[in-house]
């Protein structure tokens, strides 16, 4: 139960074998290991943490210039830059372990071996609550791309991870693809526990006095207000052709954000680049749904989840 | 080192030149934590346009709980600060980043360009506070013309530093290149602290390394969080791995930099 | 010429075989059919106006809401209302050839055949100085969505249309794909002249209060600066994956937005959104144009095209 | 019917009530070509969010230029309006749109809900300049409270039509809807114009329908370029097709519309 003026708003929801006491997850890579924020946010409120992407081998990341502004948005090129799974365990679980929120770990490798394998060793590790799997991060040319854009690539990866692990796995989607609910249905049929979509859509910018890109790596992930529009369309589209849970993410930064999402199917939502630009937003959302649900005369968030009206005019 | 996120009511907005404002902001827990050479992020307009928060250095502080800021109209982020009117609020969230030595020992040169003298000026004030003598140390400031420098370059000549200055346009001090200025200076000094455009300080960083003196240096870079989270604010470090500047900096060793260009 | 203090500056461009006076168009849907911007935009100025596609009848459009704001951007689910090819003769044609602006018709058909009879019938009209096929629009339900997103279906309009025409043919791609590259050589080799890019990304919006979508259509098409980055990005991946001219589209309003195109690779580009919050965005891109190669001691704007500098640190 | 585009200061901001604001801009041309019942699309911020114009009746013109506008704070555009501060100019397009019918003929009766007054002042105002005979016409008012509606109440009043009000809260006039008012009032009137919310104009134009007076009603719906060009500001016709808000209304004759709902 949430605290709203001690009223009994129930805002718990389940994404197949995990149980979160709210919808509102920080997605990965835009809220680090969680102790970056502990002194701005309070994390025991979170649904859940899904800790930034981690790799077998640590990971360097990209050459600057990283990060630039567009218009109500960002692109980054980080280059998955991460401590790997080794770093991981040893310098930020135990932090993680004692936020009392949910904790998701989010994967990535540059073969369905190295998933696979990451699969095995977080599991069992205590804290670690899921695996999200992140096979569409467009920022590594060696891999990502394709896990994320071919669905017999992205069910092989979840296949293997499923195996490799009882934990609840979560697949997280790319949307740089023609028809979202193909590769939806693909890691449903591999037996994800849920999916989480969208990762960043490619961008990418110029500095027209210099002719340079502004990322190094040229090309970058689009996040931000700018691509709520693609990500719920996605989420509604997503949320229709799966039975599984549906994650929604991409430019949520508001209560109304979050419930554009929920209603249109998404049983949770993550919040990415707003928590770098107003990093209570995720603790600002878990308000605005208790409200939400007390004007809409309904006690439980999951009444909203997929209540979207489309009949009549 | 906590940070705090405080809705900072504008209390003075000084126009320094054409392009350049100070701001006052009463911030007393950001002010009560801050250290030299740490910066804020203020997020700049209401909307989501400009999204991101714009880092800025901590110029001053002062006992009663508030903070200047002194910068420079680039872009968007910039001038929609510089039309925040008094009595309205600044979202800021801070103190972030390492700051500079305190070191009292020694010598100390500190070698300000453009907007780079901003944190320069609460670290020379703090090292006063804290007790070091400062009458044997230098304040070099370069900047496009009087204009933009004569306001603080008193006030470091107030706090009793030898300051001297250097302006693009000769109208104060030398003409030419602050970092001109360094040379008969540098052999009896033990530390030069720097901050301004990147080649300014890689020529201090050369000059005191030939020097054998040492020398931090205050980086900017493009920051989506300044928190450590985002890992955008990446630098290449002198190994060829990189700094992240909002968590490791901004304040580096000029050795640990990799100094391109 | 373009008219700069009398400077001899050459904003000239060629799209196969239309020379244009400058590489500044406006988009289709975006700009009528010219005449309603008549009082504010000094059309002459114009590298060409793209019209409201046609369709061989008349259609109505979609049932309102049509039109939602979203962060940096806005949602149309427009419909495809149009006058209809034997309207658009009768009404509109006459004022277009008095603009002294080249004037490029675009073009919709729920068929192939449709799309046939309409380049036939487009052809030898005077005034009509191009042909762009618009393969993309996601709005109506029949047909658009799949020239759009298949290849061969692409490359069989393309080829039926330039059966049909001798007048220049630009294809118009949707970016609602996961490789634009492939749908782009798709229509190089079935004959495209030129191809422009990008149409809208599908996007949705809802309003929590009444749980119903923002559209009648519940999805429509995402323009504006917030889609800026995602265009550059496919743009500048089609101008080096085919020969042809490129056309870049997509959240362009200032003349720095217009230059990272052409730096991109785009041959000329088209004004949307930016027309309806600023009817004077194509003029004052034009002139940014200008005056930014005397900045940059160019004296054609064909000598900045394609000059992205990716090498290097 | 040309439109024009001005940069026109805003040389007066009044403060109607807590969330409704009246502003002076000085837009010559817009001005001069205006008729009643035309609207303009202002440009809200300077930065691309909100991104589209906001579109606004025209509410009062003079001779010298100026022309006024009355709104409401309902989201982003209209807060971003309601902090603008004199001496900054507004970028405005218009007159955009029909109008009413400046038919001098008959009597008439307006009727404006809530913001919906703002086009009829300026409709009653021209009808008397343009030498109608208004003192046996009627106007009727309806807003939440006295607030909202006194000062332009007055304004009708001064101008020699009979003016009826009706308040939410019975602060002002008829406790309840301004439509009721309309009963009594009807059988001797030859025209209605109607502007404000959509349910509201839905009787009157019931009530006119049945009493056989002509009835004239001013749509609302959202718009993108207000031009004629997005196609965007479509409603419904009584035939099943679409009106074009923008430049076939945004007022209609009663009939022409499909009242739904
Ligand atoms: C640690 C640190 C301290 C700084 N202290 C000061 C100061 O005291 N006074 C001052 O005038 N400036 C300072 N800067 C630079 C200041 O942050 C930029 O001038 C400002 O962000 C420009 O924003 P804009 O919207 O006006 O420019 P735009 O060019 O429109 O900004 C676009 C994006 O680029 C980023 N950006 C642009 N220029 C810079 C830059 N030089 N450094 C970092 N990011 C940049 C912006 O933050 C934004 O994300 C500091 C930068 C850093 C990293
Ligand atoms: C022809 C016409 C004349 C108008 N005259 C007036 C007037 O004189 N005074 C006044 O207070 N209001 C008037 N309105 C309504 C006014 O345009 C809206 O209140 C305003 O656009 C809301 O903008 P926002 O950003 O505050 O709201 P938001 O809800 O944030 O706006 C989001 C989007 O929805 C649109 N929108 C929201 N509400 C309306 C609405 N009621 N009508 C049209 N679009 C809407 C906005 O234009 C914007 O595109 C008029 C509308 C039209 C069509
Ligand atoms: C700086 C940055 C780093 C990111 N790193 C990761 C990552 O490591 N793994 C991952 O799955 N997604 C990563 N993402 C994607 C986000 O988790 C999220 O899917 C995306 O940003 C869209 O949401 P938003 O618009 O709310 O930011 C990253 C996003 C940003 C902005
Ligand atoms: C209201 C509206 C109507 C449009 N109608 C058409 C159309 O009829 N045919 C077409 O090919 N594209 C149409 N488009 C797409 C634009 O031409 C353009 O490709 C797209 O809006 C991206 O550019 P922008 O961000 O500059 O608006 C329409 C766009 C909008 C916003
Ligand atoms: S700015 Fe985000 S990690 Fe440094
Ligand atoms: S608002 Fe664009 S056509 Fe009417």
């Amino acid at each position: 139960m949430d605290r709203i003026n001690g009223k009994d708003i129930d805002l718990r929801v389940r994404l197949g074998g995990l149980s979160l006491r709210n919808p509102v997850m920080t997605a990965s890579g835009t809220f680090g290991y969680a102790g970056e924020f502990s002194h701005l946010v309070d994390l025991q409120r979170l649904g859940a943490v899904v800790v930034k992407g981690i790799s077998l081998a640590p990971r360097p990341g990209n050459p600057p210039p990283r990060v630039v502004e567009t218009a109500c948005g960002m692109l980054n090129a980080i280059g998955l830059e991460n401590v790997g799974l080794e770093g991981f365990l040893a310098e930020k679980m135990e932090f993680l372990r004692e936020i009392n929120s949910r904790v998701i770990v989010n994967i990535l490798g540059d073969s369905v071996r190295e998933y696979g394998l990451l699969a095995e060793k977080l599991t069992g590790v205590k804290g670690v609550d899921a695996l999200e799997v992140n096979i569409s991060c467009p920022n590594v040319k060696k891999g990502g791309v394709a896990f994320g854009t071919d669905p017999a690539m992205a069910a092989e990866v979840t296949r293997v991870v499923k195996e490799g692990t009882d934990l609840p796995v979560i697949v997280k989607l790319s949307p740089n693809v023609t028809d979202i609910t193909v590769m939806a249905r693909a890691v449903e049929e591999a037996g994800a526990d849920a999916v989480s979509l969208i990762n960043t859509l490619i961008g990418m910018a110029i500095d027209p006095a210099s002719r340079r890109p502004r990322l190094a790596n040229i090309i970058g992930g689009l996040s931000g207000p700018a691509i709520k529009p693609v990500a719920l369309r996605m989420v509604w589209q997503a949320a229709r052709a799966v039975s599984i849970p549906v994650i929604g993410i991409g430019g949520i930064a508001t209560p109304e954000d979050a419930l554009e999402f929920l209603i249109a199917g998404a049983t949770a939502i993550q919040v990415g680049t707003a928590n770098f630009y107003q990093p209570r937003s995720a603790e600002s959302i878990i308000d605005g749904l208790a409200a939400y649900l007390k004007t809409q005369g309904e006690d439980s968030i999951r009444s909203i989840i997929g209540t979207l009206q489309t009949e009549g005019d | 080192m906590p940070e705090f996120q405080e809705k900072a009511p504008l209390l003075d907005r000084e126009v320094i030149a054409d392009d350049i404002f100070r701001l006052t902001l009463h911030a007393p827990k950001i002010a009560a934590a801050a250290r030299p050479g740490q910066f804020v992020m203020l997020r700049v307009g209401a909307g989501m346009d400009p999204l991101l928060r714009r880092p800025f250095s901590i110029h001053q502080i002062d006992a009663s709980g508030n903070m200047k800021i002194l910068f420079k109209v680039i872009g968007r982020g910039t001038a929609a600060l510089a039309g925040v009117s008094p009595g309205s609020s600044i979202d800021c969230i801070g103190p972030l980043g390492n700051g500079f030595s305190l070191e009292k020992k020694g010598r100390l040169c500190l070698v300000g360009g453009g907007m780079g003298i901003a944190p320069l000026y609460f670290l020379a004030s703090r090292l006063l506070q804290n007790g070091k003598r400062v009458d044997r140390d230098f304040v070099l400031l370069g900047a496009r013309n009087h204009q933009e420098l004569h306001i603080v370059a008193d006030e470091f000549y107030e706090l009793g530093y030898r300051v001297q200055t250097a302006t693009d346009d000769g109208s104060l001090g030398h003409h030419g290149f602050v970092t001109e200025l360094l040379d008969p200076i540098l052999p009896a000094m033990e530390r030069v602290c720097t901050c301004g455009p990147l080649a300014m300080m890689k020529i201090c960083a050369d000059k005191a390394g030939a020097a054998d003196v040492a020398c931090q240096v205050s980086l900017e870079t493009h920051m989506a969080c300044g928190l450590g989270a985002c890992l955008g604010c990446a630098v290449r470090n002198a190994d060829g791995g990189y700094l992240h500047v909002c968590r490791q900096g901004p304040v580096f060793d000029a050795g640990e930099v990799k100094w391109t260009g």
